[in-house]
């Protein structure tokens, strides 16, 4: 009587244990590497807004500053999101008639906001608010990315825990001058440890790292 | 006989020692006998799986619910905020040690007469530790977080906190499982290839063959087997000890009176391993009875365990006296307060007088020698003794937490139909999977036996000792 | 009289009269440095008692050829029931809860007060009188059966040994324990710990199989016992030993988180003594010598065959057990370093020196063997293989 | 030695009691072979020479290196990486941390043993010459197999059957080699 199993299930029986093995240290490996993927994170994804508004237009080529729009951003946990009301004093002289600007008449005359897409969102059991960062010398881009390149704004960090740890545990190592909040493509002018450790001081910027910072 | 068969607890001199093992068993009958259940069930066996598989569908619809509406449907409310799933956590996970303790210890001990009954004690083990790691999970609210608590570079950027019980609980719970079903594993392999070798269809010879291994009992193999397994109980044995301290620490080292009490560690180690013996006793009876395995498992295994039982209720008695003693000696009010009025005179008194007596009077009965190999009695009291354990995880929980600091917080904590669902549902589950096991795995360890059988020259043939340098 | 009883009197003696130099000088002193002595010693004893009993009730048949030497340890406990006497007659100076109350801290008086009708000193002694007369009655029972035996292996004395153990056993823990809630507990009396009492007996077993292991050396290499007693009797008590260091260690541990974690300040205050200063380096000492070193050298198969490495292993053992009930005890006594170590060495001697002495004289004339024990014959072919 | 795959084949003798056995094996390896090896469904004291097994150490060491990296994950994630005041009790809780320790040490033991043993006893194999012999299911029931290497220096086609006979074996079988 010829063995139960032939000689083939050998290879069979290990390279199986093999795959288990694999699958059991892959599935989770794999999946931890997906939830930071900028696909599971929804980074870099283009949000169209109602209007094609083009940042790089108004930030580089007509050096209007971040506070000019968005308003609040050092006064309220909002950043502010212009009104058409912002839009309209500029353009009254340009563009105003174009196809590209119909959005902004209609809501002009019929008096109702633009419908504004959000392009970065927080869970809601998280607390933030934008005046506390920008006046401890968080600059937009830290979060926001470099706004002035992106032709239509999309979502530059991973906006993970531990994406907001990072800073929070070592804020030294990212604060800026006031001054410099609003700044594109910023460079310390002196080595940021250093400046990073002064502001910090100045500002007095704490470690903070408290559930209850967050999630209130 | 050989001083490596003797039972565990001496037997009165001038009595006749009871044998370890009963008959003349040839080989190659002892293997069929042992194997028979496999290849064919019984109308009794499918009556229980048919009621066991009602309880699991309980348990799927309560846990389901649970999961659906969150747990709010459990009757527990601030300041009770553990109750019955801890409880029966504690109750289950308790029960889940007689095994490991049984095989593990023991074999460290050379009690040869382990093997009659330690395959049983083993999955019981490992299914009262599924149904265990089941309460805690859904205690979570959401328990599809439940990797949160394992230590593993998370987007979060949080790690669990170490100083807490419960990553404790998660590292103490997990890792026994895990050895103890690699202990259990390793044990079946040569019966798994016995099974194979003997199964009356090519699709039970192949199903067997995959799981055994391509076992074929070489002498290297079986060296290096031996050491490997004494190996393994060797680790398990502290393990065992380890994971009910483990659990008591989630209640003792909290500031509560009635939980925080330096003999917790050993003390719920002690319950734990009186509660399983009283499962083993509960699930090997009838066993006994149904695969007729009376010359296997004799009056000596069940004189010795009810011993171990005697002891261990001893044990627990002398814990309940001295906590008793010391809650006074503190001067402490609250923990005055907490033993000596709120547990005997208060709401769940009832609950702590019934725990008392199942617990502390019960196993007295075990000073007799005739209750200690009566099956009736031995099957009633281990009842007994699980009611009484699980009344004692539920006095301690309850009682410690109905009467907060603030008289204005008291709170009576009544289980919901949902509380008593999942707790009927788990017995359910219990019996599901050891009627599987049951039916589809050796439930005697064959080659011990054999070996034992062979030692005792009871098989015609003489065996020279056990192989191996160990 | 054997050689080692007279110099064991001898011993005594001197340590006696340093002793009682001390208590002249500095008497509190004297009083902690004897109670210490005593406590340890008192474990092997104790300690003794209880293997007896365990093998007894578990069948461990390889000890019956042990069994002896173990009883003849247990034969001390009449001369440390004498050896009592200066505890008690020293309970002034050694426990603050005796007095008025006026060396408390008003915070701890109320709470002493409390727990007067168990501290005081009538009910202290009628206390130390049961637990005497329970570890005497049982042990003196046990021996004088064993011994009958030797001369008459009826079925009926084994039958009356394993009846004893079983319930001696049960009279034992609670003696024991209680014994150590109010010899060395109540030196603190705020404080309390539930465990207290197994963590004295766990200290005890380890103290108790270093002794037997000593003596089964010391017997190895006068004769004194047959040569099947070798390396696989040591090697079955060297694996118990194993046990009871790690069972030792997961007491203490047990107290240790549990207190620790709570920081309870009642509780607390009691590790945060031992924990500063030399005390922290002693408990480092001890945890290291009574775990770590013993464990991982039990772990060797060679070293626990071997009589010499186990005589040193159990020297140690015993050594650091002293020094183990030094930092359980003495944070709590009237304790102030410097000479005063001169004192706990006398101590050390008396206490030791009589029961040796004691040992030594109720030895003579018995036979080395447990030689009616009808598992003797079992027990001598022991293997551990 | 390890375990055999007699690729060179094989010489096997049946028993029906390990006794038969251990005076058969202690007969060959007395006249001179040394690739022997048995097959029993309970441990055997056969006496044949063995190395001594090397898991012990192994399972030590993996043992050893799990709880130096469990203690060195709790170290990094409360003392290092995020430490929390909670209760006052130090970042660097060592009491604490001894729990996860303990636990990391016994499960990558224990791991160690199991796969350990899978791995030397070279576990899994459904396979094996010997299963292509009638009749050898029984060696994990009641029947006891004594095999010789073929390529055992004093092995010889039909002196080694011969002296095989000699032992009184139920029957002797010869396992081709090759495969």
């Amino acid at each position: 009587m010829p063995a139960l199993f032939p000689p083939w299930t050998n290879v069979v029986a290990r390279a199986s244990l093999i795959a288990a093995v694999v699958l059991v240290v892959g599935v989770p490996a794999a999946l931890m590497a997906w939830v930071r993927a900028p696909n599971a994170t929804r980074r870099y994804e283009p949000v169209a807004q109602p209007i094609a508004f083009d940042h790089r237009v108004h930030v580089v080529g007509e050096h209007i500053d971040c506070r000019y729009c968005h308003f609040s951003v050092e006064r309220s946990s909002t950043a502010g999101i212009p009104p058409t009301s912002t839009c309209v004093p500029c353009h009254s002289q340009t563009l105003l008639g174009s196809s590209t600007f119909a959005p902004v008449r209609r809501s002009m005359e019929a008096n109702t906001p633009l419908q504004w897409k959000r392009v970065t969102s927080l869970p809601g059991f998280v607390y933030f608010n934008h005046a506390i960062h920008v006046n401890k010398g968080v600059g937009c881009e830290s979060c926001h990315g470099r706004v002035d390149q992106m032709a239509t704004v999309y979502q530059a960090a991973p906006l993970t825990m531990g994406w907001c740890l990072s800073c929070h545990r070592y804020p030294a190592a990212f604060v800026r001058p006031r001054a410099e909040v609003t700044a594109m493509g910023y460079a310390p002018r002196q080595p940021q440890r250093v400046i990073g450790a002064r502001l910090v001081r100045e500002y007095h910027v704490r470690r903070l790292t408290n559930c209850t910072t967050c999630h209130r | 006989m050989s001083a490596a068969a003797r039972p565990l607890v001496e037997q009165p001199p001038d009595r006749e020692p009871w044998p370890v093992m009963r008959g003349e068993h040839p080989a190659a009958a002892l293997t069929d006998h042992l194997l028979a259940p496999l290849w064919r069930s019984s109308p009794t066996w499918w009556l229980l799986f048919g009621l066991s598989s009602l309880g699991t569908l309980l348990l799927l619809f309560t846990v389901t619910y649970t999961v659906a509406r969150g747990i709010g449907v459990w009757g527990n409310n601030i300041p009770v905020a553990w109750a019955f799933a801890i409880t029966n956590f504690v109750w289950w996970i308790g029960i889940g040690h007689a095994g490991t303790f049984i095989s593990a210890f023991l074999i460290l001990l050379n009690q040869r007469w382990r093997g009659s009954i330690n395959r049983v004690a083993e999955a019981m083990t490992i299914f009262a530790l599924v149904n265990a790691a089941l309460f805690p999970l859904l205690h979570l609210g959401r328990p599809w977080f439940f990797y949160w608590l394992i230590p593993y570079p998370a987007t979060m950027g949080v790690w669990p906190n170490f100083k807490s019980a419960l990553p404790w609980d998660v590292a103490a719970v997990t890792t026994y499982f895990t050895v103890s079903l690699l202990f259990w594993f390793l044990g079946l392999v040569p019966d798994l290839a016995s099974a194979r070798d003997r199964a009356p269809s090519r699709l039970k010879r192949l199903v067997y063959g995959v799981f055994a291994m391509g076992w074929r009992g070489s002498g290297f193999q079986w060296q290096r087997y031996r050491v490997a397994y004494v190996l393994l109980a060797a680790l398990a044995t502290p393990l065992v000890i380890s994971v009910h301290s483990v659990v008591s620490l989630d209640f003792s080292i909290a500031q509560l009176p009635g939980w925080h009490s330096t003999i917790f560690p050993p003390y719920f180690v002690v319950g734990a391993i009186y509660s399983g013996l009283a499962m083993v006793f509960v699930l090997l009876l009838p066993l006994r009875r149904a695969f007729g395995l009376y010359d296997i498992v004799t009056e000596a295994h069940l004189s010795a365990m009810a011993k171990l039982m005697l002891a261990m209720g001893l044990m627990l008695a002398y814990s309940y006296v001295v906590e008793i003693f010391m809650s006074w000696y503190s001067a402490d009010f609250a923990e005055q307060y907490t033993y000596l009025t709120a547990r005997p005179a208060g709401p769940y008194a009832i609950a702590y007088w019934i725990m008392t007596v199942l617990n502390v009077v019960t196993p007295q009965l075990f000073w007799v020698r005739r209750f200690r190999t009566s099956t009736r009695v031995l099957f009633l009291a281990s009842i007994g003794i699980l009611v009484g354990m699980w009344m004692e995880r539920f006095i301690i929980i309850v009682t410690s937490l109905n009467r907060d600091f603030l008289t204005s917080s008291w709170h009576i904590y009544m289980p919901t139909w949902v509380d008593w669902g999942i707790l009927a549902g788990s017995l359910g589950l219990f019996g599901f999977l050891f009627l599987l096991f049951v039916r589809f795995v050796p439930s005697v360890a064959i080659s011990e036996v054999k070996e034992l059988s062979i030692e005792l020259g009871r098989d015609g043939a003489e065996l020279a000792g056990a192989a191996g340098d160990a | 009289m054997t050689r080692g009883g007279r110099i064991s009197i001898a011993v005594a003696v001197a340590g006696a009269v340093v002793l009682a130099i001390g208590f002249v000088l500095d008497a509190p002193r004297a009083a902690a440095a004897y109670l210490v002595a005593y406590g340890a010693l008192l474990g092997v004893a104790l300690g003794a008692l209880a293997l007896v009993m365990i093998a007894r009730v578990t069948a461990a048949n390889w000890f019956v050829a042990l069994r002896r030497q173990a009883e003849q340890i247990t034969a001390t406990l009449p001369a440390f029931a004498v050896l009592f006497l200066p505890v008690l007659l020293t309970t002034r100076l050694l426990y603050v809860w005796t007095g008025d109350g006026s060396r408390l801290a008003p915070g701890l008086r109320d709470v002493v007060r409390a727990k007067a009708a168990y501290l005081n000193v009538p009910f202290f002694t009628v206390r130390a009188v049961i637990y005497f007369a329970v570890w005497i009655a049982v042990a003196e029972m046990l021996r004088r059966a064993s011994l009958r035996q030797d001369r008459d292996p009826s079925p009926r004395l084994a039958r009356r040994m394993y009846a004893l153990s079983a319930g001696g056993l049960v009279a034992f823990a609670l003696t024991t324990s209680f014994a150590a809630f109010d010899w060395f507990m109540s030196l603190s009396p705020g404080w309390y710990s539930t465990v207290y009492g197994v963590d004295y007996f766990a200290g005890a077993m380890v103290a108790a199989l270093a002794a037997l292991t000593v003596v089964v050396a010391i017997e190895r290499r006068s004769n004194a016992l047959p040569s099947e007693i070798g390396a696989d009797h040591l090697h079955a008590l060297a694996k118990l030993l194993l046990t009871f260091v790690l069972f030792w260690v997961y007491i203490g541990f047990s107290q240790l988180i549990v207190i620790w974690s709570a920081e309870i300040p009642a509780e607390r205050v009691w590790y945060a003594v031992r924990m500063r200063a030399g005390w922290r380096v002693l408990g480092g000492v001890v945890l290291f010598g009574h775990f770590v070193l013993p464990f991982l050298a039990l772990l060797v198969r060679a070293i626990k065959r071997s009589v010499a490495a186990m005589s040193v292993i159990g020297i140690g053992l015993l050594l650091v057990h002293y020094l183990d009930m030094y930092w359980i005890a003495m944070p709590d006594a009237p304790y102030h370093g410097g000479w005063g170590f001169v004192l706990d060495v006398a101590a050390v001697l008396f206490v030791g020196g009589a029961a040796v002495a004691t040992w030594s004289m109720r030895r003579a004339g018995e036979p080395s063997l447990a030689v009616g024990d009808p598992r003797l014959a079992a027990s001598l072919h022991y293997s551990t293989e | 030695m390890r375990e055999r795959t007699w690729s060179a084949g094989a010489y096997l003798a049946e028993f029906d009691s390990a006794d038969a056995l251990t005076r058969a094996a202690h007969a060959m390896e007395e006249s001179g072979y040394s690739l022997l090896e048995t097959y029993s469904p309970v441990p055997v004291a056969h006496g044949l020479r063995r190395s001594t097994s090397r898991l012990p150490i192994a399972v030590f060491i993996v043992g050893a290196l799990g709880g130096l990296a469990s203690y060195l994950i709790q170290w990094y994630a409360n003392a290092y990486s995020y430490p929390l005041d909670i209760g006052g009790r130090p970042s660097h809780a060592v009491p604490a941390f001894l729990i996860p320790t303990f636990e990391g040490t016994v499960l990558s033991a224990a791991l160690a043993a199991f796969f350990g043993f899978f791995i030397v006893a070279r576990l899994p194999q459904p396979y094996h010459p010997v299963f292509d012999i009638d009749g050898f299911e029984r060696a994990t029931v009641d029947r006891y197999w004594l095999a010789i290497d073929a390529a055992d220096d004093r092995s010889s086609p039909d002196l080694t059957p011969r002296e095989l006979h000699r032992l009184d074996p139920l029957r002797v079988v010869r396992l081709e080699g090759g495969s």
